[in-house]
């Protein structure tokens, strides 16, 4: 594997392996020749809008049939398969729009996404059979406890599209969850969120980049410090810079492409998250060190 | 004889309600504590209230005259029809404009087949069935990659195209006087049309039970899914082109089913019984009754048969000339149809949700909705369709605070990864 | 300038807005800060006649906002650049601009001053002819406030600007608002998510917290104000 | 081969007829994203207007631009009492509302004109054109259908591409809420866009009366086929609508002409899955730019 060069401890277990991957829109050249891993732990995916980070997720996902290059997942390559398969394969993505069913119910939406472990078929549902009706409340009750983990329990019978934009996104993460992936792919899970549930969302983060592995894009760069054992910088398609968070916050091109100058002597202060000192906020969560 | 038909569709309609009941909103129905008398399992507990429902048909159309009989059978036979619509328009969301079609290949399937076979009324109507599901097989895979407007016309026209296809070759089907069917033979001493009408309600009852499984299961939520959110359905790993093609074979295999039984009913199978308005009126009592709803094909049904009875009745009271009478039964009908859209978009049985729902917020007093506050409820939840009219009241037990977690100890934390992966079957007991 | 005097709005049972009353001034940028779910929007909202209060009132330059119809207010000169989908997507960027543009400027004034923005923003003049629904997120945004400038407004609303932007083009667009403010007679009103960068920009801030005004006061006192800030803005 | 000539120009003139009333679906769903499927019911009765008046002696053109002037007044009225208050809510409602309306209007028409057909005049000869010594099956009317049609495309065509009202038009069907807070008066544009194919369709009654037989129902057909016309066309492009009218005309002559009258909605059906397998959208449709 080219790409894990040993620069990063992380990338021992690498499954997603993106190798020299272009996309070609008409005349726009989307991507150019990427190049990533992500598996365990969690790896930053940033750029300025319109770097390429959307149409990578949807490579990935299989929106986007790439132009050239390589991708694979474990033993399985990409490139050619339907959306629908992924969480199959064990992989999740969440959307950037939230992307809930905003008439149903929130316990419904986050048992949506146990389809791809759902084994009951078509026949035995017809009958109302003992497998499919176990299998349903195996899948319900799992929901529940998830949906309560994430501090989100009692919202369960209430419809989706009515609940605060906060709830929303756990309730999105919750239906990624279900469906025991090995590798989560986070769409900006930080936009639109108040200061106090992002050190929330980046103790979580933390604690799922423990277990599985996380890409994530983000624009938050207080999150992407937070959280992120790697990070990956995307601008005009090509990727200019990868190492820690902060190798990158140092790197002067990014600076440049991303950050800019006047900012990020705001946001490299971000002591709200990083630091555990405060006990009512995320130092309760547990760190993943 | 009119109050004893009120009743009859008023009971078969509340042992729909119960069957109807644990798909359409909340999936963890089972956990109602109202309905814990019935057999927690789900298949003993439809078969119960089935069972329960048939006996109560039997009883009612023993008690009715043989011409309301006839009428109680195409209720039934409606309601089939309106349940396999239910599923394709209501809740996987493809409009079709075609439903007839699938009836006329049933019906021309049965007729065939007790023409030339002698096949059992059984096998008979599975094979018309099991036709229209292929048809719908058919005509579902383009229409997979087909929405809203585009897919309304794929179905008009297949709803226009196949019955002139009867009379292209009518040496087989019949040409315009059509296949003439044989009612089935009533045991006993039951007059014949009495015997129809139970089979034609019994079907009705299985078919609800049949589909009100299915919606309740996991193809049940693919479909909501898809309908609200195809790309977000996608990705949490639902085949959306598969899940669309079985709502169209479910609602065809229905249809198929329907068109047999209208088949009998009628005594004659004709292309005549199956024009381009037989289409838009089953679209449009689907709709009428509650687009989603199970219960909501009861109402469609009952207005499917009644609405032409009422009209030319009032026609007469109002001594109308025989020519403009006739017309009285459509103005009435589409005026009806575009009042209830206006006025209750959830149609009859989202208008008696709604009211339910009133009488229970005033019951069960405050605590509804404090939780929604500012942002939150700006666009959407204002206007949020009564169109789904698949949600029952909120009985919200109150959310615990959105704001700083209470402590919580490493294992019970966010997402509890590990567990995820080996704990399928340690909780199977669910 | 924006005098909101107790103001009050509500969805069915639940209140939105309670008594919420605040000043904002020509030339400057009024911040608007909160959790998710204090208001903000609704204030917004409210002002642009897009929801209707349940008492209260909103002037403008002597003129009462409330009560009147959504385009009667946008013609009179209060450009609202609502959160999230600001842009219509099926309209060509130049077409996007050219529609605000209409009830505002004559012909040839439209002409120079869509020109004029794309001389601001060089990276939508690339892309000129090309429908909204190609551009990237941050490119919409840009299209979206360069739409409300386009048409010189009186009164500026803007809903979340910095809404899944990099740190740099958000810093870009403060940049050109502060100086689009600053020495004109345009009066702006800010809501953010982020409140750090709003209050780096903003003269005065009104901080929100479950529809009542909780703060109303210079930005740099909110800022300097650590309680304050832990409470409501939670940082 | 001189019926393979006459099935083609006879697929050219029906080909207009579906494209004018395909023009005004377009119009429709361009302005107000609704497919009005009341379209044919409304030409029906803007078309029984005229023919009362020119009972009463009026002349021919002035009962033309009477049928058009109602058709527009209709269309406005269809909009502000019926579809205006269904704002909001989900696609199916608009289509089961004109779906009413559509049987409503037919069951006002038979009740008071009854349902038998009559004749409805032609603005010009609808004897065959003679071409050297051979008479075509191509009218001096089937002539001015075609350049009404024309005209009609043009004039859509500007109205959406080169005029500020066409961009406010656009502007409020996509994003209503937005259209409003840039200062379009949305509601009145609505309206303005279901009166103006209002008197689109009316002039497609008119151009179709002629030709078929005349009675309440004389209309479903063609809006079958229409519809047909504007969908394989992509909805949303005249010219599309036009192109896709002529297609469907053809079809449905070659079809009916080779394979016998019956099998024209099924050669119809054909037409429309081969061209939505090809292009889901429609032929004329943009590709949309982005998935998520």
């Amino acid at each position: 594997m080219p790409t894990a060069s040993g620069a990063t401890l992380s990338s021992v277990g690498s499954r997603l392996v993106v190798e020299d991957l272009t996309v070609q829109f008409a005349s726009l050249r989307a991507l150019d020749g990427v190049s990533l891993s992500a598996g365990q732990g969690v790896v930053g995916l940033i750029g300025p809008n319109g770097a390429g980070k959307t149409t990578l997720f949807n490579v990935i996902c299989g929106f986007v049939r790439p132009t050239s290059g390589r991708l694979s997942y474990g033993n399985v390559g990409l490139g050619r398969h339907h959306p629908h398969e992924l969480s199959g394969l064990g992989i999740a993505r969440t959307l950037q729009g939230v992307g809930l069913c905003k008439t149903q119910s929130v316990l419904e939406n986050v048992m949506l996404g146990a389809e791809a472990r759902a084994r009951c078929d078509i026949v035995s549902a017809l009958l109302g059979s003992r497998r499919s009706s176990r299998e349903e409340g195996r899948i319900a009750e799992r929901a529940r406890q998830l949906l309560d983990e994430l501090d989100v329990g009692g919202y369960a019978s209430r419809r989706a599209g009515e609940l605060p934009y906060g709830v929303q996104k756990k309730v999105a993460l919750a239906r990624a969850l279900i469906a025991e992936p090995e590798l989560l792919l986070l769409d900006e899970p930080a936009s639109g969120l108040s200061e106090a549930e992002l050190g929330d969302l980046a103790g979580r983060i933390r604690w799922l980049g423990t277990h599985l592995g996380v890409l994530l894009v983000e624009h938050r760069m207080d999150l992407v410090n937070a959280v992120c054992d790697r990070v990956v910088v995307l601008n005009f398609g090509q990727v200019i810079a990868e190492g820690t968070a902060a190798e990158i916050r140092d790197n002067s091109e990014v600076a440049a492409a991303y950050l800019g100058g006047t900012v990020t002597a705001g946001i490299t202060g971000s002591a709200g998250i990083t630091g555990s000192d405060d006990g009512a906020g995320p130092g309760s969560i547990p760190g993943p060190r | 004889m009119a109050s004893l038909d009120a009743s009859g569709t008023a009971r078969g309609a509340g042992a729909g309600d119960a069957i109807d009941a644990p798909g359409s909103g909340r999936a963890g129905g089972s956990r109602t504590p109202r309905r814990l008398r019935l057999p927690r399992q789900p298949m003993l507990r439809h078969l119960a209230l089935a069972a329960a429902g048939a006996a109560l048909c039997y009883l009612v159309t023993s008690l009715l005259s043989p011409y309301n009989d006839v009428l109680a059978g195409e209720i039934g036979l409606y309601v089939v029809a309106l349940a396999g619509l239910s599923v394709l328009t209501g809740m996987s969301g493809q409009i079709s404009l075609g439903h007839g079609a699938f009836m006329a290949v049933g019906a021309y399937t049965a007729a065939l087949l007790a023409n030339h076979t002698g096949l059992d009324l059984a096998l008979q109507l599975l094979a018309a069935a099991g036709t229209a599901a292929v048809l719908g097989a058919v005509v579902g895979l383009p229409a997979t990659r087909l929405r809203g407007p585009y897919l309304a016309g794929m179905t008009l026209l297949l709803a226009l195209a196949l019955p002139p296809i009867a009379d292209r070759w009518n040496s087989l089907f019949g040409g315009d006087q059509g296949l003439v069917t044989t009612p089935p033979t009533a045991p006993g001493d039951l007059n014949a049309q009495q015997w129809l009408a139970d089979i034609e309600l019994w079907l009705a009852i299985l078919t609800l039970v049949v589909v009100a499984n299915l919606v309740r299961s996991r193809f049940g939520r693919a479909f909501r899914a898809v309908r609200d959110d195809e790309v977000a359905a996608a990705l949490a790993g639902v085949h959306v082109a598969r899940t669309k093609v079985i709502a169209f074979v479910v609602a065809a295999a229905c249809g198929g089913l329907a068109g047999g039984l209208l088949g009998l009913t009628t005594g004659v199978v004709s292309t005549g019984e199956f024009p381009l308005t037989l289409s838009i009126q089953l679209l449009a009592a689907m709709v009428l009754g509650g687009a989603g709803s199970l219960v909501g094909a009861w109402w469609g049904a009952v207005l499917l048969v009644y609405l032409p009875e009422w009209s030319s009745s009032l026609a007469g009271d109002l001594q109308l000339g025989a020519g403009t009478s006739a017309y009285l039964a459509t103005i009435i009908f589409g005026a009806v149809l575009i009042v209830a859209m206006i006025a209750a978009p959830g149609g009859i049985q989202g208008s008696l949700r709604l009211c339910w729902a009133y009488v229970g917020s005033r019951r069960g007093g405050a605590g509804t909705g404090d939780a929604v506050r500012g942002d939150a409820v700006g666009g959407d939840a204002v206007r949020s369709g009564a169109m789904a009219g698949g949600e029952r009241p909120l009985q919200d037990r109150a959310p615990s605070s959105g704001g700083p977690a209470a402590p919580r100890g490493a294992a019970g934390s966010p997402g509890s990864a590990p567990n995820v992966q080996s704990n399928e079957s340690s909780n199977s007991d669910g | 300038m924006l005098e909101v005097r107790e103001l009050s709005v509500g969805y069915g049972p639940v209140t939105a807005l309670h008594a919420v009353s605040f000043d904002a001034l020509p030339g400057t940028i009024t911040a608007v800060l909160g959790a998710n779910g204090a208001g903000k929007t609704t204030l917004l909202r409210t002002l642009s006649g897009l929801v209707r209060a349940r008492h209260g009132s909103a002037r403008f330059a002597g003129d009462e906002l409330l009560g009147r119809p959504v385009e009667t207010i946008a013609r009179a000169g209060v450009a609202h650049v609502p959160e999230g989908r600001g842009i219509i997507e099926e309209l060509t960027v130049a077409e996007n601009l050219e529609l605000a543009a209409l009830w505002r400027l004559g012909r040839r004034d439209r002409r120079a001053a869509i020109a004029a923005t794309f001389e601001t923003l060089p990276r939508l003049g690339t892309f000129r002819d090309r429908r909204a629904s190609g551009l990237s997120g941050g490119e919409r945004q840009m299209l979206a406030v360069g739409r409300a400038l386009v048409t010189q407004p009186r009164l500026l609303l803007l809903d979340e600007p910095s809404l899944g932007l990099a740190p740099l083009v958000t810093a870009q667009l403060m940049a050109i608002l502060a100086d689009k403010t600053a020495g004109s007679e345009m009066v702006v009103v800010l809501v953010e998510q982020n409140a750090r960068s709003a209050l780096s920009v903003s003269t005065r801030a009104v901080v929100l917290d479950l529809g009542e005004v909780v703060a109303d006061d210079e930005s740099a006192a909110v800022a300097a104000d650590v309680d304050l800030r832990r409470h409501y803005l939670g940082y | 081969m001189t019926l393979f000539v006459d099935y083609s120009l006879n697929g050219v003139a029906q080909g207009m007829i579906f494209a004018a009333l395909a023009l005004a679906l377009v119009l429709i769903f361009r302005a107000t994203r609704v497919v009005n499927f009341a379209q044919g019911a409304m030409a029906m009765m803007t078309t029984f207007g005229a023919s009362t008046l020119l009972e009463h002696g009026v002349g021919y053109w002035w009962a033309f631009v009477a049928a058009l002037a109602i058709g527009f007044v209709l269309g406005a009225l269809v909009e502000v009492l019926l579809i205006r208050r269904l704002e909001g809510r989900s696609e199916l409602n608009p289509v089961i509302v004109t779906i009413g309306l559509l049987v409503v209007l037919e069951g006002i028409a038979g009740a008071v004109y009854g349902n038998s057909s009559r004749g409805f005049p032609a603005a010009y000869s609808q004897t065959g054109l003679v071409i050297g010594h051979t008479t075509v099956d191509f009218s001096h009317f089937d002539v001015f259908v075609l350049v009404a049609v024309v005209v009609l495309m043009l004039a859509n065509l500007v109205l959406f591409r080169a005029t500020s009202l066409g961009l406010q038009m656009r502007a409020s069907a996509y994003a209503r809420e937005m259209s409003r807070l840039l200062g379009v008066r949305v509601g009145r544009l609505l309206t303005l866009g279901w009166a103006l194919a209002g008197l689109a369709g009316a002039l497609a009654g008119l151009l179709t009366a002629p030709t078929s037989s005349f009675s309440p129902y004389f209309m479903d057909l063609d809006l079958v086929y229409a519809f047909t016309a504007a969908v394989v066309g992509g909805l949303e492009s005249p010219v599309g609508a036009l192109v896709g009218g002529l297609v469907t005309g053809l079809c449905i002559s070659y079809v009916g002409g080779y394979l016998g009258s019956g099998l024209e909605p099924l050669g119809a059906l054909a037409l429309l899955i081969i061209a939505l397998m090809a292009r889901p959208k429609g032929l004329f449709a943009r590709p949309p730019a982005r998935m998520v």
